[in-house]
């Protein structure tokens, strides 16, 4: 079979997208729990204790997974809402609504722990640290866009205007990162580098990358789970408001 | 009757939104008044040490600067969407980019401009000196524009929604934080001797990047939110 | 020349019409009937570009109004169901904002005979808008029918809130431009008075 | 394996509160998004029983 005989576009209706994320989501899900498995034996019973952090560093095997998730997802949120907008896709908008909470999830998570792993290695729950600080904003941004889309009653208007804010926090997030380390800088001595990452083992490079993947295949599992609930939730709410097609007479003179 | 061009359009808009703010008065003077309450009640909270309030000064000025610009973008568009002004600007037939940019900039002459002439004479209340006060105008001259435009896209979403007047500082806020950094930084390194052309170019940098992106985005929201 | 083929309009979620195809020769004015929430405010604002149809395409002249792109909106003068009055200047100003910025220099002179015309004197032409009945916000509103060069005018219920007089000037006015070989859409309730060879009729079925 | 004892395990080199709130927190947001988005969707299939049409 020719790459050509394929439609690319048996997908894009979301009629056609519904039963195909009934299919995947439990691989995916198989998948996350492995891997997740996988990642916990390696980072809590394998890889060896930190020479400098003790074993309160084994939270970064959390961390850095929810944290780099938290940013991906918000990218593949921005990507889907361009899509959206350039294409008048209206399941390219689902993807970006069923995205936003996984992603806002992981990012409360990644702050949170965080913070945990700030106390024991910096002696305080919080500084004001480049990333911590936009892990922050990224969280304030995530919750802009889910509330500006609740807020409206629309649906058209509502996955559009998100779209369109998804895309300016896409564009103003490295701004801010940069400009939060800017700060840091000129105000030296008032927070701790957070540059003393652990010299990685091996062991706990895999552990953390096992885990990410993990992650990687819980947001897909979980995101597309959701994809169903917004293309059945939509569909309700048409055949509810009665989708009657009107006959229209016109008559000329 | 001759046919005017875009220069004439922009001109229009600036001039009608001009006009209506010097009728209705009051609501420019409630942003200025803001500024200045606020500005006020700082070192009622922190006590009057000069040491500190110097120290504070820089931020406290620019925080209030943000908060008058977000409690004056909520006028932007909104009486103009009610009234069915802006319906008919969607349909003029020039760039609805550029139109908006002269929006936003009728929205800075009104609400930003006072506050940058009236910072210095705040200034005064925290102690700055003389040359300090030069740097936290001129720093203030090239960040609240930038506010007024990103404010610009807040304004356009939230139009016409739910419970618009807290979304918008949602939505706002966090994007305001760049200018907030480096515009409160030049004054601070100003302060502290470091020099203030690197954060004064980047302010300047953020007001490029806003002047090319966010009329755009701004006409985007603004379209969804008229149909 | 305006044709209509083959449009549908969803709004929220509810089919309003679809499969619609009309066509309005120069000259002619036509009136879209119906009930209310049959979709005539909406056709009236897809004709002019303000809500993108959902299928089906718009032409004037012969060429999609999509591919016109922004020359398209010098073509007509719309007037919703909104004034677009700013409540804080006058009729006069207003009107002369109007003008300039659809791109015609209309002079004071001008634009105080159109208010004359639509029976707002010179008393009211000096009040802020605001304090005008909404009669009087809506003649002031039609004034810039009076200063409008272009060729299509697309009004939604223009009558609504006129009295007699009102009402008698501004039909004169759209006979006057469809004679002329304009063309005027209108949504409206009521018949309008204008004669029959230069009338066309459009309902959409509740 | 890294631990001797299951004490050990759970004391985390003295870190365990820092270690297991943050795996902790972290699989019962994990879990309850699960539950969550179950729940939705037991919801809106609730009614019909039909796959969309």
């Amino acid at each position: 079979m020719s790459v050509t005989d394929i439609n690319w576009f048996k997908y894009s209706s979301p009629q056609a997208l519904y039963p195909l994320a009934g299919k995947l989501t439990p691989w995916f899900s198989a998948l996350a729990v492995i891997l997740m498995g996988a990642g916990l034996y390696i980072g809590l019973l394998l890889a060896p204790t930190d020479f400098q952090q003790g074993d309160s560093y084994r939270i970064i095997f959390v961390h850095v997974p929810a944290a780099w998730m938290s940013m991906f997802l918000y990218v593949v949120m921005a990507l889907w809402a361009a899509i959206g907008l350039g294409l008048k896709a209206r399941p390219s908008y689902m993807m970006a609504q069923a995205i936003a909470p996984t992603g806002a999830m992981f990012t409360f998570l990644a702050l949170l722990t965080g913070s945990l792993w700030g106390k024991p290695t910096w002696g305080t729950w919080w500084v004001w640290d480049a990333r911590l600080t936009s892990e922050l904003i990224l969280f304030f941004l995530y919750l802009g866009v889910m509330l500006l889309r609740t807020s409206i009653d629309d649906a058209r208007r509502a996955d559009r205007a998100s779209a369109v804010f998804a895309l300016v926090g896409v564009v103003n997030v490295p701004i801010i990162y940069f400009s939060v380390q800017w700060w840091n800088t000129l105000h030296q001595g008032a927070s701790v580098s957070a540059t003393a990452a652990p010299k990685m083992a091996a062991m706990m490079l895999l552990a953390m990358l096992i885990m990410s993947l993990g992650f990687w295949m819980y947001s897909i599992a979980v995101i597309l789970a959701r994809l169903r609930c917004v293309i059945r939730e939509r569909e309700e709410r048409s055949s509810v408001a009665g989708q009657v097609e009107r006959p229209v007479a016109v008559g000329g003179v | 009757m001759t046919q005017l061009g875009l220069t004439d359009a922009v001109r229009d808009v600036i001039r009608r939104d001009l006009l209506v703010a010097l009728r209705r008065r009051a609501d420019a003077l409630t942003t200025v008044v803001f500024f200045v309450i606020v500005t006020s009640l700082f070192p009622l909270g922190i006590g009057p040490e000069p040491a500190v309030l110097r120290m504070i000064a820089p931020g406290v000025l620019w925080v209030a600067a943000l908060l008058s610009c977000l409690l004056s973008l909520g006028r932007l568009f909104t009486t103009d969407y009610v009234d069915g002004v802006l319906e008919q600007l969607v349909l003029v037939p020039q760039p609805l980019t550029v139109l908006v940019g002269a929006k936003v900039a009728a929205h800075w002459l009104i609400s930003g401009l006072p506050i940058v002439l009236l910072a210095p004479v705040l200034g005064l209340q925290y102690g700055l000196g003389g040359d300090v006060l030069g740097v936290l105008t001129l720093s203030l001259l090239l960040g609240t524009p930038t506010l007024s435009l990103i404010g610009a896209i807040g304004a356009a979403l939230t139009l016409g929604v739910r419970g618009s007047h807290v979304l918008i500082a949602l939505l706002v806020l966090p994007l305001f934080i760049p200018v907030l950094i480096f515009g409160a930084g030049a004054v601070t390194s100003y302060i502290a001797g470091i020099g203030v052309e690197a954060n004064l170019s980047l302010l300047g940098a953020c007001l490029m990047l806003a002047v090319v992106l966010a009329p755009w985005a701004t006409a985007a929201a603004l379209r969804i939110a008229l149909e | 020349m305006l044709d209509v083929v083959n449009l549908s309009c969803q709004r929220g979620e509810r089919r309003l019409f679809s499969g619609l195809t009309l066509s309005v020769a120069s000259g002619k004015l036509l009136a879209v009937s119906g009930e209310n929430g049959s979709g005539k405010t909406s056709l009236l604002r897809m004709l002019c570009g303000l809500l993108p149809p959902e299928q089906g395409t718009i032409r004037w002249q012969g060429t999609p109004v999509g591919e016109l792109g922004e020359s398209y909106r010098g073509q007509f003068t719309y007037i919703g169901h909104l004034n677009g009055l700013k409540d804080d200047l006058t009729p006069l100003e207003n009107l002369q904002f109007a003008a300039r910025l659809a791109g015609v220099e209309a002079t004071e002179a001008a634009c105080r005979e159109a208010l004359q015309a639509v029976g707002l004197g010179p008393q009211i032409q000096r009040l802020p808008s605001g304090v005008l009945s909404q009669g009087q916000k809506r003649r002031s509103a039609l004034a810039r029918l009076w200063v409008s060069m272009r060729p299509l005018w697309i009004l939604d219920e223009p009558f609504a809130a006129l009295d007699d007089a009102a009402t008698r000037s501004l039909t004169r006015r759209l006979e006057a431009h469809v004679k002329g070989g304009g063309i005027v859409v209108a949504s409206t309730h009521q018949e309008i008075g204008v004669a029959p060879e230069f009338m066309q009729q459009a309902r959409l079925a509740g | 394996m890294q631990w001797n004892s299951l004490s050990e395990f759970l004391a985390m080199g003295g870190y365990g509160f820092y270690v297991w709130v943050s795996f902790g927190a972290t699989a019962l947001c994990l879990i309850g998004e699960v539950v969550l988005v179950r729940r939705r969707h037991a919801a809106v299939a609730d009614g019909d029983g039909g796959g969309v049409s």
